[in-house]
């Protein structure tokens, strides 16, 4: 049973962490490669807390606010690039996070840091805290998609040109796009130290922002429910994965590949193509879909 | 004379990064796609460049080999995997390739064997003196002349011929390039054949100048690679020989003075940022 | 024109250069509230460049340009549109993902999307819709308010496009050749509703070629060519102006007889 | 010329286009006409090989090349320019050009780009610009010039008059006329419709994908019912 | 049957060893099971693959514990991965015998911890006294930056001026790091007598063949990382002469090494490495613990295995109170295309593991 506790809370960590990258990449179109940096900015100022004798719930918000913090300077800094060159400046993030965290002694350098003090919390509590952020997490994004944020951030990814002439000032709502995902991805780093009592760099490093961008991918990116699915689902794979031992992770690179190439919605689409089969079934008129031109 | 041969090592490195990136910023340039699977071709290149020379002893035939197996395998990997999901945002093609890198790697690991393959003995090795003291092996001095020459000519092509205007068309607008007569397979056939070539021919070198050949070769070298096409303006020949030269300097300079604060990796992606901060489009983008 | 009357917009000496190539040279021209002005001349003249300047999307090289007085110099574009200013796009760019009235509605959100913050904390759109359907019906595309745009024809675009500046209450708007790609049916309805537009009290700069259209509305010329403001004044006067006929209109009958068919329309 | 029977043609299971019987007779000129929407980019499109055939046959000099690829298609003599322009945009002027003449000999190629040139004199002062930084009207120009590059035997006009000055769109009504007496034949699609009717031997008119009205100009012109009704014309 | 846990690396880049490390503990275990097992009960090696790094390893552990219930485990895994589940094992009260990890952190997790390999900062004292031993002076480091080459180097650096020796300067390099063009460059112009080198096989191998090739001729001094047979083959002709402080010694006339060496041979057709080794020992403690405790598992079997006394492939064993081991440290030099006997660093005092108090 604690197997599947500790199974669950991973994956509501990873959930939490899949929703916050979706508010960025999926809700307002700017691709992140290194997510993971934000992760692991929330893990250590977390873990560096609870070492120093802060309690966890303290920590919490501020290892937003820290990874908050760096998130804005780094979409200040990625403001001048776009599309491709940002996935690529994001993905040069992360090298230089692990890079730089890499070489701080106070860190704990290559050996990071282990055995994190926690709160008072069964293995059960804890997984109830993660689900319960995971699902206010989840709520908030789908407000967010329903506020007019939702909607100028729907624009932006869509054509941010055309957003300036609307009179739409594009930098500051990317940046407060990402001031949440990455404060999101913080807190989810909080958890994730706590989680496995250990932070290191090389836990966040590109590998993790790619599974995470393949979690949101996979799910279908921008819809919530299929985020959370999909997040929910790759969290928990590599686990069941043990079975077919040597082959998993050619299974998992394999599975990523054949989503992509047969369903690049996502697990979202395919939901949907099926309910709009099953409407059709029904009787109503068969819907235009217009590809674009 | 240290500076002089950082120099030089920062060439050798970089005219690596460059044959690899080319791969990259071909695929690119034609369809937008980051094509992070490309590594697994110079890996493949690697395998079959050190499996053809134990066999037969011949390097010749180790490089002919590799260039041609992993260039139709470039054009698979495209009709397969690429074509049918041309029409996606990018994204997708994005993690469909990481995918396919991933599976590429593990299944290099079950058929090879986890601990790599080398040369039984190695060769190119000889060293040969350039000038002052300024020693270089054969396989030096021979990957960085490649490189420039080929690169060369694929600049030449692309900027010159009918043949690189017909690619560059079906960049812009690919359905009115096929109606002035442009085969869209053709040309895309063509730039997977000569990217993955590429890659592979740099696989052989690589194994050549490690002897070694490890399922995970590709990794550091992939997301270097993409690095350099950003750097060099995204899809420019000229530009990515450019940046990536620029990059091995960057590296060859920093691993030896900045080792205390950045890793290799983070040296190369700083640069990348200083570089994007001030110039949005990259080092040597046309526009 | 009126001297007393301050201008709504005031550009002067503006330059934009690409390269070597001089795309607006040293334009000054005034726009009085309530007018509508015809900014025409040959393709390449550099209309569109000089719209561009004005709103932002393209930095001159030099030059001035004024909104009720103010300075717009360096401000980024979205300031600009905040000022006043609306801009229809020559080639039109809807939202695809959202609904021909979404992409509306957006444009009517101004007032809640000024502020990321205030945008976060608001979800009603109900006003903003019936602003929206309001600039629908106005340009006569009521009918696909709930369409997706991505399967529009191009008349269908275009108006979408004047809906959607209209919806952010300009005080200033620019229209950037709206009626082409419309059959002169719709393209006479659609000018006939700028017109009317206008007649209600907003200033409006209409580039276009439709001269007959475009003498039949404006109340005043500008014209550009390589660059250059080479004529201005009522359409009349304009175009009885030789270097207006040479530059624009070629010298020969079948442009004359194009003329008077265009100018016989205004007529009409 | 080109004779296309009963052709439907449409994106997915939408039908843009429905039962469509067209003859163009070589060396004419035929105006595609009607409101927007109809199915006339469709129809071009379609015969391009860039729109699904559903049914129906194109036939090109008797041959059906209603299977045959759109780069094939150029070769047998049919060229477009299409709606939007669709220029390569980030190629010179000049590479436009070039892209145009690729299935014409590389020797060839100066000749048939001054002849473009003299065409439309303008294109000649900003050959080096990229495309995509050209103004509306010189865009036009260029994707009619780009088309004539592949020297074809019928050639498919998009809204020819869109976005041009009044004496660049009798600049290329003259040489559409041109054209014609060269023994090319024009498929010319128009909002301008008495630009079109002034000029076309044969018209037919669309009306939500399927023909309302065929025949000749002049009938055409002297048909008020159809040119209220369907013309716009007042 | 007793069910014993085993993670370790089979996938990712530390596959290599993982398998060796394997083949280890699958003998020890055989070896245990064709004695009869323990009171007739057969041994169960559970095996789950950790790809060496932290976050798999947390989940394989909490399995072990949860799941599988296992009444102890072996590590063969790497530091990171190993000092993920030691936690785990921990709070579990599982007693957990890491084969080579040497990251210090791990036996200071708690008293269910045991390790049979020689600490970092243990070998690279024993390196400094090596380089003593060879009679240079002025040494180059090039470390690994990871926690295997940053604790070897923390530990010939406190050990250096004890030697007098002179530290010329220090490279540091990241584990994916196979070209050294500029590194050895600079090597060269600071001229040194000797070099001290820690890394894999993976990154020693090229390496060392880059700066033979460079023309540097002094004196190479690695450490486990080097052992195997895989070195060799990718170092080529360069690697003759190279040393390694290790715990494995090929020309041993102990029986059980001999006996190992043979065995090992032959069950995964290659020589024995010290992975395998330490595997193995670590393994066969673990069994010999629950031999005394008749299967059972918890703090009988932790202080079972405390107690006692080992002769091992890899050496005679005993814990100290912080259960790490104290041992000599083997010296091997590459001859003839194999590892062969150099020396025997015996130095108790400089090569005391640390202890409860003293850090
Ligand atoms: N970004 C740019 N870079 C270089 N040249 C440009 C750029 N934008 C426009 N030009 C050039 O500037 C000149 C003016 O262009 P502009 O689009 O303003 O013309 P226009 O008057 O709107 O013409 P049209 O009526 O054909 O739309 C043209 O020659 C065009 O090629
Ligand atoms: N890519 C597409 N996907 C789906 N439907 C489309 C697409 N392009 C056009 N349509 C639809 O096909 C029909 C015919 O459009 P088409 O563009 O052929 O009209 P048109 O006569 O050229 O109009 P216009 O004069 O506005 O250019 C329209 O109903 C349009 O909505
Ligand atoms: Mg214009
Ligand atoms: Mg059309």
């Amino acid at each position: 049973m604690a197997y599947e506790i500790s199974l669950l809370t991973a994956m509501g960590i990873s959930v939490l962490f899949a929703l916050s990258l979706n508010l960025i990449t999926g809700l307002c179109g700017q691709i992140s490669l290194g997510h993971a940096a934000f992760l692991g900015v929330g893990a250590y100022t977390s873990a560096m807390l609870c070492k120093a004798g802060i309690p966890f719930y303290a920590t919490m918000p501020l290892a937003m606010l820290a990874a908050g913090l760096v998130g804005v300077v780094v979409g200040l800094a990625s403001l001048r690039v776009r599309d491709d060159f940002l996935a690529i400046t994001t993905m040069g993030v992360v090298f230089l996070f692990v890079g730089i965290v890499r070489q701080q002694d106070w860190l704990g350098g290559e050996l990071g840091i282990s055995a994190i003090p926690g709160p008072d919390l069964s293995k059960t509590g804890f997984m109830w805290l993660t689900l319960a952020l995971a699902a206010a997490t989840a709520a908030l994004c789908v407000y967010i998609r329903k506020s007019w944020m939702g909607k100028v951030l729907n624009g932006i990814a869509e054509d941010e040109d055309t957003m300036r002439i609307m009179g739409i000032d594009v930098p500051r709502y990317k940046l407060a796009a990402f001031a949440i995902g990455t404060a999101l991805a913080g807190l989810a780093g909080a958890l994730y130290g706590q989680h496995f009592k250990y932070v290191g760099p090389d836990s966040f490093g590109f590998i993790e922002s790619i599974s995470v961008l393949s979690m949101v991918v996979f799910g279908g990116i921008g819809s919530v429910p299929g985020v959370i699915f999909g997040a929910a689902l790759l969290s928990a794979l590599p686990a069941w994965f043990q079975v077919i031992g040597d082959y998993k992770l050619l299974v998992y690179g394999g599975l990523l590949f054949l989503m992509m190439r047969f369903s690049p919605t996502g697990v979202a689409g395919i939901v949907r193509r099926a309910l709009k089969r099953g409407a059709n079934a029904k009787g109503s008129k068969p819907a235009i879909t217009g590809a674009k031109p | 004379m240290l500076f002089v041969e950082l120099i030089a090592q920062g060439l050798v490195q970089g005219s690596i990064y460059a044959l690899i990136a080319l791969g990259l910023t071909l695929v690119y340039g034609l369809l937008r796609i980051l094509h992070v699977a490309h590594a697994a071709f110079f890996t493949l290149g690697g395998y079959i460049g050190v499996l053809v020379t134990n066999a037969t002893g011949s390097l010749t035939l180790a490089f002919l080999t590799a260039m041609l197996s992993a260039g139709l395998m470039g054009i698979a990997m495209y009709r397969l995997c690429y074509e049918p999901i041309l029409k996606q945002p990018p994204f997708v093609a994005l993690i469909a390739s990481i995918g396919l890198y991933i599976a590429f790697e593990e299944l290099f690991r079950i058929v090879f064997g986890a601990s790599g393959l080398s040369y039984q003995s190695p060769p190119l090795q000889k060293q040969i003196e350039v000038f002052g003291g300024l020693t270089f092996s054969q396989a030096e001095l021979m990957v960085m002349g490649g490189t420039v020459v080929i690169i060369g000519i694929l600049g030449y092509l692309q900027n010159r011929t009918r043949v690189g205007v017909a690619c560059q068309a079906t960049v812009s607008d690919p359905q009115m390039a096929e109606s002035f007569g442009i085969k869209l397979r053709t040309v895309r056939d063509l730039n997977f054949f000569i990217g993955s070539a590429l890659a592979a021919f740099a696989g052989v070198w690589v194994a050549l100048l490690n002897n070694l050949v490890e399922p995970t070769m590709g990794a550091v070298p992939s997301y270097k690679g993409l690095a350099i096409i950003v750097l060099g303006g995204m899809g420019s020949v000229r530009g990515t020989l450019l940046a990536a030269l620029t990059l091995g300097i960057v590296e060859s300079f920093g691993t030896i003075y900045l080792s205390q604060f950045l890793d290799r990796n983070a040296i190369a992606f700083a640069f990348l940022i200083l570089v994007l901060m001030f110039r949005p489009q990259g080092l040597f983008s046309k526009r | 024109m009126n001297a007393a009357t301050p201008a709504l917009l005031q550009v002067s000496n503006m330059v934009v250069r690409f390269g070597g190539l001089s795309a607006v040279a040293d334009v000054s021209f005034d726009v009085i509230p309530g007018e509508l002005l015809g900014l025409i001349g040959p393709n390449g003249a550099g209309k569109t460049t000089l719209m561009r300047s004005i709103t932002g999307v393209v930095r001159p090289t030099s030059g001035d340009v004024q909104l009720n007085g103010e300075s717009l110099n360096g401000m980024p574009i979205h300031k600009r549109i905040r000022k006043g200013l609306a801009l229809s796009q020559q080639l039109v760019k809807p939202f695809r993902g959202i609904s021909v009235l979404d992409n509306v509605t957006l444009a009517a959100g101004a007032e809640r999307t000024g502020s990321a913050l205030k945008a976060l904390l608001h979800l009603s759109q109900t006003t903003e819709n019936e602003i929206g359907r309001e600039a629908l019906a106005r340009v006569g595309i009521a009918d696909y308010a709930h369409q997706m745009p991505g399967i529009q024809p191009l008349g269908v675009l275009k108006r979408l496009e004047v809906a959607r500046a209209l919806a952010l209450k300009p005080k200033l708007l620019l229209l950037d050749e709206p009626l082409a790609g419309l059959n002169s049916k719709e393209a006479h309805a659609l000018a006939s509703t700028i017109a009317e537009i206008n007649r209600q009290g907003m200033t409006i700069v209409l580039i276009e070629h439709n001269l007959g259209e475009v003498m039949r509305i404006c109340q005043r010329l500008v014209v550009l060519d390589n660059g250059r403001k080479i004529a201005s004044g009522t359409p009349r006067e304009v175009m009885d102006q030789p270097a207006v006929r040479a530059a624009y209109l070629g010298g020969d009958t079948i442009a004359e007889t194009g003329v008077s068919a265009a100018t016989g329309a205004a007529h009409a | 010329m080109l004779e296309l029977k009963n052709l439907s043609c449409g994106y997915g299971a939408f039908q843009a286009v429905g039962g469509l019987s067209l003859t163009l007779r070589t060396g004419t000129i035929t105006g595609l006409l009607g409101a927007n929407g109809a199915g006339k980019s469709s129809t071009l499109m379609c015969i391009a090989g860039h729109v699904a055939l559903q049914q129906g046959q194109i036939l090109l000099e008797g041959q059906d090349i209603g299977a045959i690829p759109p780069h094939e298609r150029v070769r047998r003599g049919l060229a477009i320019s299409p709606e939007g322009r669709r220029l390569f945009k980030d190629l010179s002027v000049e590479d436009n050009l070039r892209v145009g003449g690729l299935i014409r000999p590389a020797a060839e190629f100066k000749h048939d780009r001054d002849y473009v040139l003299t065409l439309f004199p303008r294109l000649g002062e900003r050959l080096n610009s990229l495309a995509s930084n050209l103004s509306g009207g010189e865009q036009q120009m260029l994707a009619i010039g780009r088309a004539l590059m592949t020297r074809p035997k019928l050639i498919m006009i998009d809204e020819l008059s869109l976005g041009l000055m009044p004496k660049i769109i009798d600049l290329c009504y003259r040489a559409l006329q041109q054209l014609r007496q060269d023994g090319m034949t024009i498929l010319l699609v128009e909002q301008n419709t008495d630009r079109a009717l002034a000029v076309a031997d044969d018209i037919c008119v669309l009306e939500s994908g399927s023909t309302v009205w065929q025949g000749s100009a002049a009938a055409a012109a002297q048909d008020p019912a159809l040119t209220a009704a369907y013309l716009g014309l007042h | 049957d007793i069910k014993i846990g085993f993670n370790v690396p089979l996938t990712g880049f530390a596959a290599f060893d993982g398998n060796s490390a394997l083949q280890g503990a699958k003998l020890a275990v055989a070896e245990a099971n064709a004695k009869g097992g323990i009171n007739g009960e057969k041994i169960d090696l559970i095996v789950y693959d950790d790809q060496a790094s932290a976050k798999e390893a947390t989940p394989v552990a909490t399995k072990l514990v949860e799941k599988d219930q296992v009444v102890g485990a072996v590590s063969g895994s790497y530091s990171a991965s190993t000092r993920a589940a030691a936690g785990i094992f921990q709070s579990a009260k599982v007693p957990y015998v890491v084969a080579y990890a040497i990251d210090p952190s791990v036996t200071r997790t708690g008293d269910y911890m045991f390790r049979v390999s020689s600490m970092g900062e243990v070998q690279g004292r024993g390196g400094a006294k090596l380089v003593s031993n060879l009679g240079k002076k002025r040494v180059v480091l090039v470390t690994l930056k990871n926690d295997f080459g940053q604790t070897l180097a923390a530990g010939f650096k406190d050990a250096a001026p004890k030697f007098d020796l002179n530290i010329v300067n220090e490279y540091e390099y990241g584990i994916q790091e196979r070209q050294f063009g500029a590194l050895i460059a600079k090597i060269k112009s600071d001229n040194p007598e000797v070099i001290y080198a820690s890394g894999y096989y993976f990154n020693a191998g090229p390496l060392i063949s880059q700066m033979r090739a460079a023309g540097i001729t002094v004196p190479i001094i690695g450490q486990e990382g080097y052992d195997g047979e895989k070195f060799i083959e990718i170092a080529g002709p360069a690697a003759e002469g190279t040393l390694m402080t290790t715990s494995l010694d090929r020309d041993s006339e102990v029986p059980v090494t001999k006996d190992y060496l043979a065995q090992f041979r032959k069950a995964a057709g290659y020589g024995a490495d010290m992975v395998g080794a330490s595997s193995f020992s670590a393994t066969a403690i673990l069994i010999e613990g629950l031999r005394k405790t008749g299967g059972k598992g918890g703090a009988a079997l932790r202080d079972a295995i405390a107690a006692g006394a080992y002769d091992m492939p890899i050496g005679h064993l005993t814990f100290n109170d912080l259960h790490e081991v104290n041992k000599d440290i083997q010296v091997q030099i590459v001859k003839d295309k194999a590892w062969h006997r150099h020396s025997v660093i015996h130095d108790p005092v400089l090569l005391a593991a640390p202890t409860k108090d003293k850090k």
